[in-house]
């Protein structure tokens, strides 16, 4: 693919153009910072304010105990797949517009997943007992955890793609870190020689961080298919009518895949233009980028229908009354929603004149992230509102504890990521120099062109 | 001894003796502590003066003197108050603070208790400071920080053994006192659980003949009352616009003086059957009154109507004691027997048996014609829906139907009575036309009535006393000759209800109150429950001085002019004599908790006063006296009057039915007036079956159990008919507004489109709507549909006529959301929810037995324990009387939320009932189904659960360990009933909701662990029951050959009057609840087919349903109305 | 290394001409200890260097068993401390399928370790102390560093001629 | 292009990020605190804290020594403690109790004069717990004292203590040592079942 692009900056750039945002970013850097730092702030008020007199005032209630915090809990983590999905299998794809994009994919997965993580101890009711139970040492009470609980897998899965996220991600950036020692004076030298563990670039080390690169890529990527999976265990493993599916796992997986392509690209967006990348990220790889969206949103698709059809076609009442409901009951506005966002807008991508609309791209994408988040609205609320017994039937309404902890974590998300863009290389320095043209001499040009003709 | 139990088991020597002498609870204050009854007067009277200090000591001490190692209170006092720290020189506690003064809640508090320094305590106790701060901050379990600095933490609670430990107390044990539930005439025995001088739970006297071990929810929840953070302490005398507060020899003096000045005194007083009644004529008459002016009014009409009849048609002074357990038949025309009616405990227990499905497949019949849904009516086997205000030509139309039949029974002369009465009506036949198509349906009801060889008809209702309402207990009593029920079914000649009220009374105070310079409202609450128009007011504002005497606040005593805290009927003495010949003791079972005094008491001192003792101390000391005719009934004159007074209290009733030779009925024809029906929209305003006219309003636990068949708590709902509803475009909680049709008066609420009610009836419960100020649970809550009614007296009973108006609907505008816990209202065709099977199905399987255990599984069975508790609950029999969920709520320390959060959908109810309508819309089929925690062996919350906080117990309990609960909250998703409950506040301290339903500390039982936020909670079956058994038996080597069944009862099935719910052992083949698991009509909730092989979601629960039995099964369910 | 080696460096312009220098270079005796820097990866270096095959994935292979082993091991010997019946259904063995999420969890997380440990082993990172030759080497210089030499030598003319940009001592 | 914030205006938007950052912390710090003084059933809780309870060791109202009473005269510990056997408590024993040897015996002890004292005033003695379980734990001295537990088992030689002292930590972990030992014998498998002491 790297063949079609025209690359109009050669290898001796890259360090110089892209470390410039350690200087000095647009001004409107400076902006979304402080409003996501505004948002933190105010979900840390709010989750100090329901810790303390409960959880009451989130509008969770019986019988919906779960709420926007699990709703929350699945987006985030969903958003997280995209990363790993770019950094490990398309590395084992070789497919080479993931260098462009990997870096801040990676990172995009791990602030994800550190937003996710905070989800489920928001949603306990006491979160003060919750994080000595799960790791209860010392243990007077003789006494562990349920490894049969799906929950203890969650945490399982969810700390263990958080890590090798993590490990992934800075072994990636070992080498960029060592750019920028080399770039650097003074304290900052100092810093970013510790952090790049005193990386050299030999040839040797480059074979073995090759090959640990490779099988990294190889470990993570069953992890990216299990993690989604584990959460939806979470529902399937319930006796939830719209939960209690096998279709969920991979359902699951593709949609945290579609809405992690589809935050990969509107990062991409301004991220590009606050650090200049137009020139390293290229419409090319935004282009195959959207091409993923479009398939994973096919896939979504697919998962949409069949799990509609096996609701009717198993003849359980429970179930077929819950989809009956999603589509045609009080929350059908969120399914339809859910639809047109995650399987209808993206359509439009099948035509490459749209797909070269930056703008309506961007848009589409947009509310594929709104789409998804509503799909696990729809799954994890229309099923608990209205279960087995009528007698237990209820409503739900977000909660205002709910709604300022949801943007609470959009601005952890984003100042995270900010922070990140303003310190790290946003772009794959190293990984980026291998899909430009190699720096051949001319005489190798020429005979390489000569063997063409 | 007594005809209804011969013998004289003391079975229950686990039972605290409740003897005369040792009644109350003597605890270390400053009390006199006496071990005979002399002394005890003594500490009575001196109550009043040492009280101030003490008491406070007393609960206190009662709060903190073992409580099992533990104390389970939360604090009442708010999250955020200051810990004090205490000087204590442990290894471990380096730091050492002082106490600050300013912590105490006065300065003369720690003048007058903690100031007083003694010098043997300074000596050892280095710190100084306020026993009460020092009580109040350790006893409450809150924890004084002692070495914050080090980072050390102990709570250093303290242990405060008795001075004098009484004989019968042992710490940690409850003692339990025998005594009679005072909430209304119907007087059902209680046991009172108590420990360490604080009641804890109110429970039916199993041995008492009249109630049989149940309670009604009122009954239940009357503990909430009890420790009410509302009850005053001090008496209060108007002064402006408000009260003051006064002193109790102030109080007392000012009455005095008033009633020497002209004795022109009356006492205006609830319902009594006991010496209540004949003691206050005697302080009348020895004060220099009359004894007609003792006035007697209780707001539910039937017991004047009834009485009235009874004394109109056979000239005497009783009321029928209805038998159910003997009727095959019941025929309800308008009347609500069951949930309201004068003694719906005792009802039920009849109806029950009356009802019950055998294995056979027989059961009684049951007909109702009314015209809006009531509990009685729900569970009617045929239920006919009539206009409103035809009761009357319903019965007469039945009469005529009875004297057509070639059948009929009863006296010639009755006939001729009933014959005259026919054709009196006929000849002006008012509402006959209107129901007229209802008169096949009357006639086979008057054939089915005369085939079965018991019948009983019951009519009129507490709500829908209207202009006929008298006129239709005299129709009733008609109908009940011609089919023979008198002295089968309906006892009059041997054990008859003594009425409690005089008829006319209300009436006549309205006459006489000029005449009146001091009334003494003695626990009763006319101001409210008497109508504006009717000029009770208008009188009783002449008067000079009003002096209220009421248990806990009300309207009452808003409109006196000096009032005085009365006694609690947990405090207090008293007796009942419901039943003719039987009496009820009611002796305290706990010290006087809010300073208040027993009404009699006061009125003896008064009567000292002015100078004309009542010759006794006390009115303890009275009614000791007047127990003496009671104690010469007992032919075995070995048993003393010490251990009669105890044996009588213990068994609940004792005594002898009077019996009088049957005597013919009085031709009263010429006195019966029929009045026509009022045409157009008619409002009926019964009692809320738990608020019963307004006494249970103020009690947290009544309100938020909501009524059963809208399910709406904290409100007062407007139902109308769902179909007459849509034709005028109103859904449910529309703002409507009822008004009446000639008058300003309106009320407002939320809209409930309720099935099964005629289409010209509005039903607007009573209860709420009380006046502003009295309870912060009451204030702006609800309406009461009395300000519709017009101001008619009913001339024979001096009922005010509350029923049979005319009036107007009109939409406010916008929504008036109503606290319905329950959003959906029927099945939506789900067959393994709640099953019903014909009589006939019952019939073809009465050998067969099912096997709801059998279920294909691949794991290995579980190691069982010694026991497999179960439980098993029939539907045929529960009749959604919710005296379960109130049970549950009090012995289990269940907060209440509120009307904000039921609206939210968060009620902590352990047991859930269920309302399912099913059937056509205008006449459906109701029903209850309670759901709790179903004890699942395969329970799908266990195994979700993170940490282990919900596991399963080898005795078959899904456990729930609060401690261990984080509060993921996913067992509750993951359970299919929907049973789990989780703690979204603390509402112990929870200052959020608008309304102070915080649990008062002292009223929550010690042996359940109080839950905070954020941890999940469900039914655990009473573990602290079974348990409790389980030593007993095991440690204590009461009971040989271990557990019995029944033995331990869970406080859903103790209360429970219909007898729905039994509990036992399910691995002992034999136990009840094993049979009843065995029954051809057992299910499983969600247990799918199992005949045909399908086993639904296979959780196996250890509560089992018996399916409800119906005339036909319904294919399908009616769309349903939101 | 606690004194930093002298020698000389070559810088490379061209991936090609780099490739050729480090070929020649490798065989011969004169230039033992030398050093190849490359800003990225490039896989015409590792063919040119002729390495054989990383033991990293020994690391990985052993570290994942390690974790399948131990999750598993975690999992029973928690329901040995303490059998806890849920569900209907005993602790242990007869739980074992529930018991594969945290198996593969664990094995991915030591997995994932292992590697990073093989890999920091091998390229003997997590050295503070690195000896930077050549800073333009994680730019866009490809770079030879030849210990113990000096710029004039025999070994700096032979880099010379084949296509170094510059030759530096360090 | 590199945008130039005024130096003041920076340290405003600084100084007002750690205002609000220190009020986030306050409000943090103040429920935090008060989960941890007025939570019911948190008081005491599993953590390692309350390990150090061992040895816990106040200063009672009165010097009561149990050396003289139950190992100097052999006082057994049921006479006082008489609840223990028949209820979940084992009780302190009331005043009268006391009163009824020292009514006559060392009347002249300042220690017996205040409870002569107190006696009189009709007055509670009140005694600092030394051994608490939180308020969760339903333990019962029934079946213990029934089954022959010995009350030194868990309360150590208290005849020997001149002021009492905890003895046991009194953890979970440390009922169970028993409660598993003994369910091997005997095979009750209600012995480590939760509701057994939590309900």
């Amino acid at each position: 693919m790297s063949d079609e692009v025209k690359w109009t900056k050669s290898m001796a750039d890259v360090n110089r153009d892209i470390l410039v945002n350690l200087q000095s970013p647009h001004p409107s850097y400076y902006v979304a910072l402080s409003i996501s730092i505004l948002l933190v702030l105010i979900g840390i008020a709010t989750l100090a304010w329901q810790t303390s007199y409960g959880m009451g005032w989130a509008g969770i209630t019986s019988p919906v105990y779960w709420g926007v915090y699990i709703v929350d809990f699945v987006f985030w983590v969903g958003i997280g797949h995209a990363g790993t999905l770019i950094s490990a299998i398309l590395f084992l794809f070789r497919a080479q517009w993931r260098n462009s994009v990997n870096r801040f994919a990676e990172a995009m997965t791990i602030f994800a997943v550190l937003s996710a993580g905070l989800f489920p101890l928001i949603h306990v009711g006491r979160i003060w007992v919750a994080a000595y139970w799960m790791f209860p040492i010392p243990n007077t009470n003789n006494m562990w955890i349920n490894m049969r609980s799906p929950l203890v897998w969650d945490v399982f899965a969810i700390s263990t793609y958080l890590t090798v996220s993590l490990l992934f991600w800075y072994m990636g950036l070992v080498p960029d870190l060592a750019s920028i020692r080399d770039r650097v004076r003074g304290l900052r030298r100092f810093v970013y020689g510790i952090m790049s563990f005193g990386w050299r670039g030999t040839a040797k080390q480059w074979h073995h961080y090759e090959a640990g690169y490779g099988f990294l890529a190889a470990l993570a990527t069953p992890l990216v298919l299990s993690v989604h999976s584990v959460v939806s265990w979470d529902f399937a493993m319930a006796l939830q009518p719209g939960w209690h599916t096998t279709i969920f796992p991979p359902y699951f997986v593709a949609g945290a895949i579609l809405s992690g392509c589809a935050m990969v690209f509107t990062l991409i967006i301004p991220v590009r233009f606050m650090f200049r990348l137009e020139e390293y990220i290229k419409k090319e790889h935004l282009d195959a980028c959207l091409k993923l969206t479009l398939l994973t949103s096919t896939i979504v698709f697919y998962a949409y229908a069949i799990e509609f059809f096996i609701a009717w076609y198993s003849g359980n009442p429970y179930e077929w009354a819950i989809f009956e409901k999603r589509a045609a009951g009080p929350y059908a506005f969120y399914f339809w929603t859910m639809v047109f966002c995650n399987c209808i807008f993206p359509l439009a991508f099948w035509s490459k004149k749209l797909r070269e609309n930056l703008a309506l791209s961007f848009v589409i994408c947009i509310l594929i992230n709104v789409g998804m988040w509503f799909e696990r609205y729809n799954i994890i609320l229309s099923s608990l509102v209205e279960d087995f017994i009528p007698g237990s039937w209820g409503h739900f309404q977000p909660g205002i504890a709910e709604i300022l902890i949801t943007f609470g974590s959009f601005g952890w998300f984003f100042m995270w990521f900010l922070i990140f863009c303003k310190f790290f290389p946003v772009v794959s320095m190293s990984e980026i120099k291998l899909i430009m043209p190699k720096p051949l001499s001319p005489k190798k040009i020429q005979a390489l062109s000569q063997g063409e003709h | 001894m007594s005809d209804m139990h011969d013998d004289l088991d003391f079975q229950r020597s686990s039972l605290g003796e409740p003897g005369n002498d040792r009644s109350i609870p003597e605890l270390n204050n400053s009390f006199q502590v006496s071990s005979n009854p002399k002394e005890l007067k003594e500490s009575d009277k001196a109550l009043p003066t040492v009280q101030e200090k003490s008491m406070d000591m007393t609960e206190h001490s009662q709060r903190l003197a073992f409580t099992g190692g533990k104390e389970v209170f939360a604090p009442s006092e708010g999250p955020f108050e200051a810990p004090a720290t205490q000087k204590i020189s442990g290894s471990l506690y380096m730091e050492a603070e002082e106490i600050e003064p300013a912590l105490a809640e006065n300065e003369s508090d720690l003048d007058t208790i903690g100031g007083k320094k003694n010098s043997l305590e300074d000596s050892f106790l280095k710190a100084d400071i306020g026993r009460r701060d020092f009580l109040r901050l350790f006893g409450t379990g809150a924890a004084a920080s002692v070495g914050a600095a080090a980072c050390v933490r102990r709570p250093a609670e303290t242990a405060i053994p008795f001075v004098n430990q009484p004989l019968d107390t042992v710490p940690g044990r409850p003692v339990h006192y025998a005594s009679t539930c005072g909430e209304c005439s119907a007087a059902c025995g209680v046991h009172v659980k108590t420990r360490e001088g604080r009641a804890v739970k109110i429970e039916g006297n199993s041995f008492s003949a009249l109630s049989g071990g149940a309670l009604c929810a009122l009954g239940q929840g009357s503990i909430q009352a009890l420790y009410h953070p509302e009850r005053r302490s001090d008496p209060m005398e108007k002064s402006g616009s408000g009260f003051a507060k006064t002193t109790w020899d102030d109080a007392f003096k000012k009455i005095a003086g008033e009633i020497s000045v002209g004795k022109k005194v009356a006492i205006f007083t609830g319902p009594s059957t006991g010496n209540r009644h004949t003691f206050f004529k005697e302080f009348l008459t020895k004060i220099g009154a009359s004894e007609n002016n003792l006035y007697t009014y209780d707001a539910n009409p039937l017991l004047a109507s009834l009485a009235a009849a009874y004394k109109m048609a056979f000239g005497r002074s009783a009321i029928a004691r209805p038998d159910l357990r003997k009727a095959q038949t019941i025929i309800g025309i308008g009347s609500d027997f069951l949930d309201v009616g004068y003694s719906p405990v005792y009802f039920h227990k009849g109806y029950g048996i009356s009802q019950n499905v055998t294995q056979m497949g027989t059961k009684g019949e049951h007909i109702h014609f009314e015209s809006y849904l009531t509990l009685t009516g729900a569970k009617a086997s045929e239920r006919h829906v009539i206009a409103p205000g035809t009761e009357l030509a319903v019965t007469l139309m039945l009469i005529e139907e009875l004297l057509n039949s070639e059948n009929v029974k009863g006296k010639e002369s009755d006939r001729e009575i009933a014959r005259k009465l026919i054709s009196k009506y006929k000849n002006n036949a008012p509402d006959a036309q209107d129901i007229e198509s209802l008169r096949p349906a009357i006639k086979k009801t008057a054939e089915r009535a005369l085939r079965t060889s018991a019948t009983a008809i019951m009519c009129g209702s507490t709500g829908n006393f209207d202009h006929n309402g008298f006129q239709l207990q005299l129709a009733a009593i008609v109908a009940n000759c011609l089919v023979g029920s008198f002295d089968n079914v309906l006892e009059l000649a041997n054990g008859w209800f003594t009425p409690p009220v005089v008829p006319g009374d209300l009436a006549r105070f309205i006459n006489d109150a000029p005449n009146y310079d001091v009334v003494f409202f003695v626990d009763t609450n006319p101001f409210f429950t008497v109508p504006q128009k009717t000029g009770f007011h208008e009188a009783a504002a002449k008067l000079k001085t009003i002096v209220s005497i009421q248990a806990f606040p009300n309207e009452t005593d808003l409109a006196a002019t000096i009032t005085l805290p009365g006694h609690h009927y947990l405090e207090a003495w008293g007796d009942e004599s419901p039943v003719a010949g039987y009496w009820s003791f009611r002796q305290p079972a706990v010290r006087p908790t809010s300073g208040s005094r027993q009404a009699e008491d006061m009125l003896m001192w008064i009567a000292a006063h002015v100078s004309a003792p009542m010759g006794f101390e006390n009115y303890q000391a009275y009614l000791k006296d007047k127990w003496q005719a009671v104690y010469k009934l007992l032919e075995d004159k070995k048993i003393t009057y010490d251990i009669f007074v105890t044996l009588a209290l213990r068994k609940g009733v004792f005594g002898k039915p009077d019996r009088v030779a049957n005597s013919d009925m009085i031709d009263f024809v010429d006195s019966f007036n029929y009045t026509k029906a009022a045409r157009g929209l008619i409002l009926a305003a019964p009692f809320d079956v738990r608020l019963r006219d307004g006494r249970g309003a103020h009690i947290p636990i009544l309100q938020e159990a909501g009524d059963s068949l809208t399910t709406v708590a904290w409100d007062t709902y407007i139902a109308l008919n769902p179909g007459f509803a849509k034709n005028l475009g109103l859904r449910r909680n529309d703002h409507i507004k009822i008004s009446a049709a000639s008058g300003a008066e309106a009320v407002q609420s939320g809209l409930y489109p309720l099935p099964g009610l005629h289409p010209n009836v509005v039903v607007i419960p009573r209860g709420n709507g009380k006046a502003k100020g009295i309870s912060k649970i009451t204030d702006d809550l609800g309406v009461d549909p009395l300000v519709l009614v017009g101001g008619e007296i009913e001339p024979q009973t001096g009922m005010p006529i509350t029923a049979g108006n005319v009036i107007k609907i009109s939409q406010v505008g916008g929504k008036f959301v109503l606290a319905a816990m329950q959003k959906h209202n029927d099945l939506a065709n789900r067959k393994d929810i709640v099953k019903t099977v014909t009589l006939e199905e019952v019939k073809q399987n009465a050998s067969k037995q099912v096997e709801l255990d059998k279920v294909p599984d691949l794991y290995p069975a579980l190691v069982q324990g010694a026991y497999r508790w179960g439980m098993s609950i029939d539907l045929a029999k529960c009749t959604g009387c919710s005296a379960c969920m109130v049970a549950c709520s009090i012995e289990n320390n269940i907060p209440q939320i509120g009307r904000e959060q039921v609206i939210k959908g968060r009620e902590m109810h352990w047991i859930r009932l269920d309302r399912y309508f099913e059937g056509p819309i205008d006449n459906p089929q109701v029903y209850f189904q309670p759901m709790m925690c179903q004890h699942c062996n395969h329970a799908p919350c266990e195994a979700v659960c993170p940490v282990y906080a919900t596991t399963h117990d080898p005795e078959g309990i899904n456990a729930m360990t609060y401690n261990r609960c984080v509060g993921t909250r996913y067992c509750a998703n993951a359970c299919p009933y929907k049973v789990r409950r989780f703690n979204w506040f603390t509402h112990a301290w929870n200052t959020m909701g608008e309304r102070p339903m915080d649990r008062n500390p002292r009223a929550l039982n010690p042996d359940v662990t109080v839950r905070t936020r954020g941890v999940m909670e469900k039914c655990n079956f009473c573990y602290q029951r079974i348990r409790a058994a389980k030593h007993e038996v095991e440690y204590l080597n009461q009971g040989e050959g271990g557990l019995k069944d029944g033995q331990i009862q869970t406080a859903c099935q103790q209360t429970c009057p219909a007898d729905a719910i039994t509990f036992g052992d399910l691995s002992k083949d034999q136990s009840w609840v094993a049979r009843n698991r065995k029954d051809s009509r057992a299910y499983l909730a969600l247990g799918g087919d199992p005949e045909h092989k399908e086993y639904g979601l296979k959780t196996l629960p250890n509560v089992s349903y018996l399916a409800k039995v119906v005339n036909e099964k319904l294919k399908g369910s009616e769309p349903e109305h939101h | 290394m606690s004194k930093k080696q002298t020698g000389i460096v070559a810088n490379y312009q061209y991936l090609d001409e780099f490739c050729t220098a480090i070929e020649t270079v490798r065989e011969r005796d004169d230039f033992t200890g030398f050093e190849a820097f490359s800003p990225t990866s490039y896989h015409e270096i590792e063919h040119a260097s002729g390495f054989k095959p990383s033991p990293v994935r020994f690391f990985t292979l052993i570290a994942g068993l390690t974790g399948t082993c131990i999750g598993f091991a975690l999992a029973l010997a928690m329901d040995w401390d303490w059998p806890i019946v849920v569900g209907g259904k005993t602790a242990g063995i007869p739980s074992l399928p529930a018991y594969v999420v945290i198996g593969f969890e664990t094995t991915i997380l030591f997995g994932a370790f292992g590697t990073i440990f093989g890999m920091l082993f091998f390229g003997r990172l997590g050295n503070p102390q690195a000896h930077i030759v050549e800073e333009r080497a994680t730019d866009d210089r490809f770079t030879i560093f030849v210990p113990g030499v000096t710029a004039g030598s025999e070994q700096a003319t032979l880099l010379k001629s084949l296509g170094a940009e510059e030759i530096k001592s360090v | 292009m590199r945008i130039l914030i005024p130096y003041k205006v920076k340290m405003m938007i600084k100084s007002l990020m750690f205002l609000m950052f220190g009020a986030s912390l306050y409000l943090w710090a103040q429920p935090s605190y008060a989960w941890w003084m007025w939570t019911p059933g948190d008081t005491v809780d599993n953590s390692s804290q309350s390990s150090l309870s061992k040895g816990y060791k106040p200063i009672q109202p009165i010097p009561f020594s149990h050396v003289a009473h139950a190992d100097k005269r052999q006082i057994n510990c049921e006479f006082c403690h008489s609840a223990a056997r028949r209820s979940t408590s084992a009780g302190i024993p009331p005043l009268n109790t006391c009163m009824g040897c020292h009514r006559f015996v060392r009347t002249d002890k300042d220690a017996i004069k205040l409870i002569t004292q107190k006696t009189e005033k009709n007055e509670p003695m009140e005694w600092i717990k030394v051994n608490d379980l939180p308020d969760f734990v339903r333990f019962s001295h029934m079946p213990h004292v029934s089954k022959g537990v010995t009350c030194q088992t868990c309360h150590g030689d208290v005849q020997k203590m001149e002021v009492v002292e905890q003895f046991a930590p009194m953890q979970m972990g440390w009922c169970l040592d028993c409660h598993r030992t003994e369910q091997k014998k005997s095979h009750k498998t209600t012995l480590t079942a939760c509701q057994t002491c939590h309900f």
